[in-house]
């Protein structure tokens, strides 16, 4: 649908994500990004059943870990859309761009 | 009789027991302890005095019996198993026999959760019934825990709690047994609303005919407001109050109501005193003392008996 | 002070520019008002060039070439008169200048015919006054010109003649009718498209706020939305909760 | 692909191992992938552009709320890539000539003017088109140009010219850089061989101007039901926004109007259209969904949810949705004047006529076969029903009235999404049956050469094409420049740039490059893996590299796509996407995927009309077969029926069935017999069962096990039953209806009440078949005594599809039905020696007591103690203790482990035929695994280092389909055969002791870090 | 297994000071289990560790490492070579691990990252709950199998307190009441009438209270 978003956004192909390994977006917080969201199957349209639910959680657990470090939570999300949302995949794609523009860079990165 | 209890010997000749119960001070003021049991005086046969009750610290309970006693009054010893190790339980117990106190009551203490020092340590080296078995062997074999011999043994009336309405049901009367068992000779139950089921449960321990060899002490605590009713049957665990009961506080003006709960309380020690098996009342008053006498009056239980 | 036109006008280099310039030889007086832009044919005269003169202010704009079977370059001249005649049709259902618009023919030998045509311009020039620049006047004619640059126009207006008199792609001849009817739609969809998107550069609006702005009814105006969202120009307004969405764009 | 091989068929005595299935919707699809999957060659023909018929148009599937296109996509996918299977879109067929097994098609083919071998889908065409068309993709709600593909997902990715629209300007020749645009292209016809037919036309929608009295067509806002699921979808005219057409607004108040051209014998339609009841439900809660303040209303005579999971749908509409329900048709819609809203004038409960206002209604057209459609049967010689159905029998649910020509679909009868694709496998299985000594003759195996090795320590040698997609990505990002970075990039051996790096010769560019330059990796940065991948990997491995040594950069779809006016950030961003695939492809490895030998024998569990058609099917294919049934005889459920409602005789039909299993060889018969233990996987199980009397153990290997264990009527609770002789159920009404001498003749009053342990808490679903069930019998005792007064206690009358001419006919004959509410359902007692049935009238508005001589319960289907089996193959059932499907809409015969295939009433409540159809399918489902002597496994898939793991049940726990185990050893096993590869265990193994292969966590971390890097 | 739960990492920066060069150190025995020290653990809190100290631009070197067990010396061994790189060993087993560790590295500093809790068991994916406390002299015979001692909040051996309600401790609604589970499991196999013998009060030497134990096996001794 050629929608625009901000090119920021870098995507890394899953086969599920379930596959997200809280260590990953960690390590992706090391190398020095400054957001990280994973972007699933609507919640009970898993292709594999229940991976993005187990998703969610992990990334949950990792806003814990970031507001431990200092990093804010903020800066990792999960999003849930359909194959046939571009729509939205595009507007998830700006509002976390916005949302880490706001948060400004990775104190990571120097 | 075992011992020179007023309680025992009260029951001893058939009477119906009526005791009542003294909060020491968070203080060391030994006034307070006074003032409380001189409301009591001639009101009451026996005073239970509480240990470090919902595990918040007081003034200990032995010390705050100790001063009763020198006012003339029956102390009741309460001893939660939560402080003290058997060492210290046993050491206590020889301390209080030698300051002149006939009763105890032996409980497990409620949870340091509650209380002012949840960081602490609890003990639990023994158990309630442990404790009253204790406490009987070191009166009637004169010997310690540990087997060695006691010089003097402790002349002590044991009692226990007994909340009948706790769970698991199956268990309900049979806890009493097995507190009678352990050699238990009164029972101060939790505080009752509910008569129906307590007469129910009064039937259960009837039944198997518990209460011949362990008197029941029928606990009743009156309502100040109908907040300290609802707050009662919502928070504290294993109460049960009848929801007319709340209704019949919250129907009288807020100024009426604490003589609304006098008068309900009056109303249920007479309901009580007819349930077969029950041989006295408690009356725990919390911090209103000086109401207790009022109670007692209107109960037609005054005046207490006299004992030689 | 008396309202003095600006005129633009195109001359064709083999007639009309011969002709003014004989009207010069021959000093046939004419006012002044006119600024001439030579170019080679009648045919180079892009109709966008017509809203882009308006807008940079002038008051009335002339195109002038060969008559019809004299062009230079066989038929520039009846090119221009199609295309001429389409934006014409554009201006006069927007109501936006089309009688300030001539196109005619000027023979490099008639001079007297120049001047009296430019006579005759400024004087109607005149008489209409100023050209009104109303904010909805310079949107209509902003949208109109680049309606008329985009690609698609531009290649339809090139290609109708052929496609009319000789053969289209699949080697027919395309009915005529089917031509301007196409043509007339398309361009009437791309106006109203940018129109709308012109509209939506100062503020989200509800779709009855853009079909009173277009003079359309809703029925009207919906496809055009549709069409502008369907290609990702414009979107809904979210932020709150309405029976009538607003559009915004993306 | 190679035709002229395929074109003749060579020795006419044996049949052409070809099939063509004609309508390319989800049931041709499904069809199409089961036979290529079984070993045959399709040609899938469809008259539309593009494949994906009418499921492509829809927004949600009830009663799962699936995003239709979701689900659907993988299929389209499959379909258009499948080796087997050729798609000849925007054709027709024009004859069918030659005997059955051997048959010569010719088509017509219409030109496209666009080449398919060329267009790479890049939609350039579409942008330029000055002419704009009307959109049917969007039902007309939106516009195209006359270049156009129908929907964006569409399958083949092939732009098409409407002819009709394009003015032949030769703009688009201009603009696509392909050259794919052809203007001289002709129809043509083309002839083709095939062994059998599937016919899978789909239907088309009612015209809804015939009823005019509903003012489609005049009023803006009267909406057909396929308009609001345009409106509704992500991809309609307002991107999923719900507004009316009239004014752009939000309607609130919303009307549907149920059987518009069903159930209406006005309009010569007097058959039920099955579907549209359930897909008002959906589409009023997804209304709801969208808008929170929308109150939908349904005006319906009945609600027939009667489908698996239905009627819990629609109670949630009810509840979770406060969507209205008014029984009660509608007789008038009209204007309101200068409003746009619409006045609804229906009689109300109370028989009164009352009107409404409405801000949107919608017509709940029903399904009818296109004229097209109708004229193809013509010219193909199958007759069709006086609806325009193709005519099928009872028994033979699937086969048309011309030998060797099948159907299914909504063709045959209207019907929904699951019950389309059962019956296509079923179709498949029916047309592979005939041709099953041609399996593998035309199917395409692919000889490739062997594979180069490449070593983990090998050092990686990549080569990098960077791809313009004509303007797409070229247009936005530099290209050249890219490349250049490319080739500065770590282990890049070779970098370059193509125009379209999907076309022919290219292709064979990168496998000369991979030969000339000793490359060990490819990476094509281009469009989008989803859709070229398997293509670029087909590539490479010809080029004789492994097909996971391929890595792709999405350099269009997720780069120039999206930042077209952003060309140098663009840029940037499509040197990082390239520095990531580099990073990642240095760690690709070989992945191999091996062969596990398939045991070509079945084992079908259940031996009633489902299991043994099952097993038929299996071992008319060549397939040995074991047949294991707990009774002493074959036969099940039908051992008590008699007579379908059709007219058809059950018991001889049972007996034909019953002696062609016994008589087949390949059939092994087990009666008296069960299941005791269950192992292994697809392909390769083994199974114990046990045989009375004398409890004989034996052992069955198989590659693919059937679960058809049927249903039965349950034993009513209340109405007197089992105190009354007169109260009966209804199978025991049919029993009796049977006997010789008959005494129903006497009888003067009979009542039968529907819904017995059916739609309640208990049982939440109806139990389908009731319905009719009571209107046979009905109609059986009305034709014994035609003075029979006959009252019919029902909810919901459920007679769908061509079963409502029976409810018509009842009607006719008299039989009274009269409505009751789940809230007050019928009393029965007894006084005395008199039966009394008391009920409330709805019409007459008071309570009427009855005296009938009998009373029949419509009792509710239930399934069969299948608890146990259901434990022994661990496979799930609904509450209700159903056996539950694989995915509720795409997947109705299989279980959601590979390789177990439920079939018949075992699945819910089904009438004979469908169970028929359900079998075949089961069994063609079957046959994919069955028909290959190998299964390749592994490749994506979680493997574990023994080493690290700590035995600590983690992926046991969290794998989705219970795939991992702790083995002897202590260590967790994942079995490659099973393991899908979502990779959920790798994410959460505490020890980290899981990878999954391609996806490694070196891999992933990789390809983050190369995010940064640089 | 033994169960534990990380420490707050805010506790751990603290701990580490100004040591910057850490040697994070997992055990792939019960805490990889109970998912706070294994390998991903050590994963997690390294990367935790680096994204701090880069966050405030400091120079640090953090390793991981994960040992197959930090009970046993050989194990222990494996990271001789090594650890004398770091400033510290940051140990993520129990605290029977981080000791061992300890006193086979007398001139490190090993750190606990890991707060060891209980002896327990595996409720449900990401749900430990506790079992056992090591008395040392095992009742389980006279409870119908449920521990009263690791399980009632008063670890009462003769009973309930009044604070049984509905089957939960009085301690708060979440847990269930020991004596509960005991009675329901008495009922159920009908030995109700075991409740009524009075345990004797308990010999605790062989706990904790007797000091901290030790056990030998002759016969396994070399």
């Amino acid at each position: 649908m050629r929608l625009s978003y901000p090119s920021n956004v870098k995507v890394v192909k899953l086969p599920c994500t379930g596959r997200v390994d809280v260590l990953l977006i960690l390590r992706a917080f090391e190398s020095g990004v400054d957001g990280v969201y994973v972007a699933g199957c609507m919640e009970g349209e898993c292709h594999f059943l229940r991976g993005n639910l187990r998703a969610r959680r992990r990334v949950e657990y990792v806003k814990g870990l970031l507001e431990e470090v200092g990093l804010g939570g903020g800066r990792v999300e999960m999003f849930n859309m359909s194959a046939s949302q571009g729509q939205r995949f595009a507007q998830f794609a700006r509002e976390m761009t916005e949302r880490i523009r706001l948060l400004g860079p990775s104190p990571v990165r120097k | 009789m075992k011992t020179n209890s007023r309680i025992e010997k009260i029951l001893g000749q058939g009477g119906f027991v009526v005791t009542s119960e003294c909060g020491p001070p968070r203080g060391a003021d030994s006034e307070v302890v006074r003032k409380k049991g001189e409301l009591l005086r001639g009101v009451v046969d026996a005073v239970n005095v509480t240990d470090n009750q919902t595990a918040v610290v007081r003034m200990s309970s032995l010390a705050a019996c100790a001063i009763l006693k020198g006012m003339g009054l029956e102390p009741i010893l309460q001893m939660v198993c939560r402080d003290r190790n058997r060492i210290a339980l046993q050491s206590d117990i020889l301390g209080a026999a030698a300051l002149g106190i006939n009763n105890v009551l032996c409980l497990s203490g409620d949870h340091q959760k509650f209380g002012d020092h949840p960081q602490g340590k609890n003990v639990y080296d023994i158990d309630s019934i442990q404790l009253i078995q204790t406490v009987c062997r070191m009166r009637d074999e004169g010997r310690f825990l540990g087997g060695e011999e006691i010089k003097g043994k402790p002349l002590m009336f044991v009692g226990a709690a007994e909340n009948p309405f706790a769970d698991p049901f199956e268990i309900r009367a049979a806890r009493l047994g097995k507190k009678m068992k352990a050699g238990c000779e009164f029972i101060q139950t939790q505080c009752i609303y509910n008569m129906e089921r307590f007469s129910r449960w009064m039937e259960m321990v009837c039944e198997r005919g518990f209460h011949e060899k362990c008197a029941v002490l029928a606990g009743v605590t009156p309502f100040k407001t109908a907040g300290m009713a609802n707050y009662m049957k919502k928070n504290v665990p294993g109460m049960d109050v009848p929801d007319e009961m709340i209704e019949r506080m919250k129907g009288v003006p807020k100024e009426k109501q604490a003589e609304e709960g006098i008068k309900i309380c009056v109303e249920q020690i007479q309901q009580l005193r007819e349930i077969p098996g029950v041989r006295g009342i408690h009356i725990m008053a919390i911090e209103w003392e000086a109401k207790v006498e009022e109670i007692v009056k209107a109960a037609g239980l005054f005046p207490r008996p006299e004992i030689e | 002070m008396s309202f003095e036109p600006k005129i633009l006008s195109f001359l064709c280099n083999w007639c009309a520019y011969a002709g003014a310039d004989l009207a010069g030889i021959s000093r046939f007086q004419y006012p002044p008002n006119t600024r001439v832009i030579r170019v080679m044919c009648s045919g180079r005269v892009d109709p966008a060039f017509v809203p882009r003169a308006f807008l940079a202010g002038f008051d009335g704009v002339m195109i002038l070439g060969c008559h019809p079977g004299d062009c230079h370059y066989i038929s520039g001249n009846i090119q221009a008169e199609r295309k001429i005649a389409l934006l014409r049709k554009v201006l006069s259902d927007e109501g936006v200048g089309s009688e300030r618009l001539l196109l005619d023919w000027v023979s490099a030998g008639e001079g007297q015919r120049f001047a009296e045509l430019i006579r005759g311009f400024t004087e109607q020039i005149r008489s209409l006054g100023p050209f009104p620049k109303t904010e909805e006047i310079e949107g209509k004619l902003r949208a109109i010109r680049t309606s008329l640059e985009g690609e698609k126009i531009r290649w339809m207006v090139g290609k109708a003649p052929e496609l009319m008199e000789k053969e289209n792609v699949y080697g027919e001849r395309t009915d005529p009718e089917r031509v301007r009817e196409v043509l007339e739609t398309t361009l009437r969809e791309e106006l109203c498209k940018n129109r709308i998107m012109g509209f939506l550069e100062a503020a989200t609006m509800t779709a009855k706020e853009i079909s009173d702005k277009l003079n359309l009814s809703l029925k009207e105006t919906l496809p055009h939305l549709v069409s502008l969202v369907g290609e990702g120009r414009i979107g809904f307004d979210t932020s709150e909760e309405s029976h009538y969405p607003r559009y915004v764009r993306s | 692909m190679e035709l002229s091989d395929r074109t003749t068929n060579k020795d006419p005595a044996k049949p052409v191992g070809a099939v063509m299935v004609v309508g390319g919707g989800i049931g041709g699809m499904q069809a199409s992938l089961d036979l290529a999957e079984s070993g045959f060659f399709v040609y899938l023909v469809d008259n539309s552009p593009t494949i994906g018929g009418v499921m492509s148009q829809l927004d949600k599937t009830f009663p799962t709320n699936d995003c239709a296109m979701c689900i659907m996509s993988p299929k389209l996918v499959g379909t258009g890539g499948h080796r087997n299977i050729r798609v000849i879109t925007h054709a027709e067929v024009k004859e069918i000539t030659g005997p059955p097994g051997s048959f010569e098609a010719a088509i017509i083919r219409r030109p496209r003017y666009i080449r398919a071998d060329k267009c790479t889908g890049c939609g350039e065409c579409a942008k330029h088109c000055p002419v704009t068309a009307i959109d049917s993709y969007n039902e007309g709600m939106s516009k195209r140009a006359a270049v156009y593909l129908r929907y964006p997902q569409a399958i083949p990715k092939v732009f098409l010219i409407d002819r009709d629209t394009c003015i032949g300007c030769g703009l688009c020749e201009r603009a696509c850089l392909a050259g794919a645009v052809d203007y001289g292209d002709k129809e043509s016809v083309e002839k083709i061989s095939v062994g059998s037919v599937i016919l899978a036309p789909g239907f088309e929608v009612f015209a809804a101007e015939r009823r005019p009295e509903f003012g489609y067509g005049v009023f803006p806002n009267v909406l057909t039901s396929i308009e609001f699921e345009r409106i509704l979808s992500a991809t309609g005219p307002h991107r999923s926004h719900l507004l009316r057409p009239s004014d752009g607004a939000i309607p609130e108040r919303i009307a549907f109007i149920q059987c518009v051209g069903s159930r209406d014998v006005k309009c010569g339609n007097d058959y039920c259209s099955s579907i549209c009841c359930m897909y008002a439900v959906k589409e009023a809660i997804i209304a709801k969904e969208h808008v929170p303040f929308v109150k939908p209303t349904i005006f319906n005579m009945d609600i027939r949810a009667y489908g698996k999971g239905f009627d819990a749908y629609y109670e949630r509409a009810k509840a979770d949705y406060d969507v209205r329900f008014i029984k009660s048709m509608v007789s008038k819609v009209r204007e309101k004047q200068g409003t746009g809203n619409l006045l609804v004038t229906f009689l109300n409960e109370e028989g009164k006529a009352s009107e409404e206002e409405f801000d949107l209604v919608v017509l709940s057209v029903g399904m009818t076969p296109s004229q097209s459609v109708r004229d193809m049967a013509a010219r193909l010689g199958v007759n069709l029903n006086r609806f325009g159905f193709c005519e099928t029998e009872t028994f033979t649910p699937l086969a048309t009235s011309r030998e060797g020509i099948y159907v299914c679909g909504a063709f045959q009868s209207p019907k929904d999404i699951p019950e389309t694709v059962a019956q296509a496998s079923g179709a498949a299985g029916a047309a592979a049956e005939i041709i099953a000594s041609a399996r593998g003759t035309l199917a395409i195996k692919k000889e490739y050469p062997p594979e180069s090795e490449v070593k983990p320590e090998d050092e990686a040698r990549i080569g990098v094409f960077v791809c313009h997609c004509g303007i797409n990505i070229g247009g936005v990002v530099n290209v050249p420049a890219v490349r250049e970075y490319a080739s500065t990039l770590p282990n890049v051996i070779h970098a370059d740039e193509n125009l379209y790096t999907c076309s022919q010769d290219t292709q064979e560019k990168i496998k000369n490059a991979v030969k000339e330059h000793g490359l060990n990796r490819v990476i094509v940065a281009s469009c989008s893996p989803r859709t070229h991948e398997p293509m670029f990997r087909e590539t490479i491995r010809e080029a004789g590299l492994n097909k996971f040594l391929f890595e792709m950069a999405n350099i269009r779809d997720q780069c120039s796509w999206v930042h077209m006016r952003r060309k140098a950030e663009a840029t940037e961003k499509a040197k990082l996407l390239v520095r990531m695939a580099v990073a990642n492809a240095r760690l690709n490895s070989p992945l191999t995927e091996t062969e596990v030998p398939v045991i070509q024998r079945g084992l079908v569990i259940g031996g009633g009309v489902a299991g043994m058609t099952a097993a038929l099917c299996l071992a008319e294919q060549g397939f040995e077969v074991f047949l294991v049934e707990k009774e002493d005889r074959l036969g099940g459920n039908l051992l008590h029926l008699h007579h379908t409602i059709e007219g058809g005789d059950v018991k001889a039909f049972l007996r034909g069935l019953i002696a062609r299993a016994l008589d087949n060889s390949k059939i092994h018969v087990l009666l008296n017999s069960q299941i005791v233990d269950f192992n292994g996987v697809r392909g390769n199980f083994t199974t114990g069962v046990r045989t009375a009397p004398d409890m004989v153990y034996q052992k069955i290997q198989h590659g693919i096990t059937i679960l058809a264990t049927g249903a039965q009527e349950e034993k009513p609770d209340g109405y007197l039953y089992g105190e009354d002789p007169r109260v009966l159920t209804q199978l025991e009404l049919e029993d009796r209806l049977d006997q010789a001498g008959d005494d129903a003749i006497q009888l003067q009053d009979v009542v039968m009440i529907q819904c017995v342990g059916s739609r309640n808490e208990k049982h939440p679903s109806c139990s389908r078949t009731c319905c009719a069930t009571a209107v046979k019998n009905a109609l059986k005792l009305k034709k014994l005594n035609p003075a029979m007064n006959i009252r019919i206690l029902y909810r919901d009358i459920r007679t769908y599809g061509f079963l409502e001419t029976y409810y018509t006919q009842a009607r006719r004959e008299g039989i009274v039905f009269v409505r009751y509410d789940a809230e007050e359902s019928p009393e029965v007692k007894k006084e005395g020696e008199t039966l009394l049935i008391s009920f409330e009238d709805k019409i007459l508005k008071e309570r009427m007591t009855l005296k009938p001589d009998l009373i029949v319960l419509s009792s509710a289907s239930i399934p069969r103690e299948n608890k146990e089996l259901a434990n022994l193959l661990k496979v799930p059932r609904t509450a209700e203790g159903f056996f539950l499907e694989a995915h509720m809409k795409l997947r109705p015969v299989d279980f959601a482990s590979d390789g177990i295939y439920v079939a018949g009433s075992a699945h819910a409540p089904k009438l004979i035929s469908e169970s028929i159809s359900q079998a075949y399918a089961a069994a063609a489902r079957a046959c994919t695994i069955l028909s290959k002597d190998n299964l390749m496994v592994g490749g994506i898939v979680a493997v574990v280092d023994g080493e690290r793991c700590a035995a600590c049940l983690t992926c046991v726990r969290v794998c989705p389909y219970d795939v991992p185990v702790v083995n002897v050893r202590g260590e967790a096993e994942i079995d490659i055969i099973q393991c899908k590869g979502c990779g959920t265990c790798a994410a959460e193994c505490p020890a980290r002791a899981i990878d999954l292969m391609h996806f490694t966590t070196g891999q992933l971390e990789a390809k983050v870090g190369a995010l940064v890097e640089g | 297994m033994i169960v534990g739960n990380r420490k707050d990492f805010k506790e751990i920066l603290e701990k580490l000071g100004p040591r910057r060069r850490v040697l994070v150190l997992g055990c792939n025995e019960c805490v990889t289990v109970c998912g706070v020290g294994g390998e991903r653990e050590v994963g997690v809190l390294a990367s935790e560790l680096r994204l701090f100290w880069k966050k405030e631009g400091e120079t640090f070197e953090v390793r991981e490492h994960t040992l197959e067990r930090q009970c046993d010396c050989e194990y222990i061994d494996q990271i001789r070579g090594f650890a004398d790189e770091y400033d510290v060993i940051l140990s993520m087993a129990c605290g029977a691990g981080v000791q061992y560790v300890s006193e086979a590295y007398k001139t490190k500093l090993v750190l606990p990252a890991v707060n060891t809790t209980f002896l327990g068991v595996t409720i449900e994916q990401g749900v430990w709950s506790e079992r056992c406390q090591g008395c040392g002299a095992c009742i389980l015979d006279m409870t119908a199998g449920v521990c009263p001692i690791a399980r009632c909040a008063k670890s009462l051996l003769n009973g309930p307190c009044g604070g049984s309600s509905g089957g939960k401790c009085e301690i708060d609604n979440e847990t269930d009441c020991a004596w509960q589970l005991i009675v329901d499991r008495l009922k159920e196999s009908g030995q109700m009438e075991r409740y009524e013998e009075i345990l004797p009060v308990k010999d605790w030497r062989s706990g904790r209270e007797g000091g901290p134990r030790k056990r030998v096996r002759e016969d396994l001794k070399l």
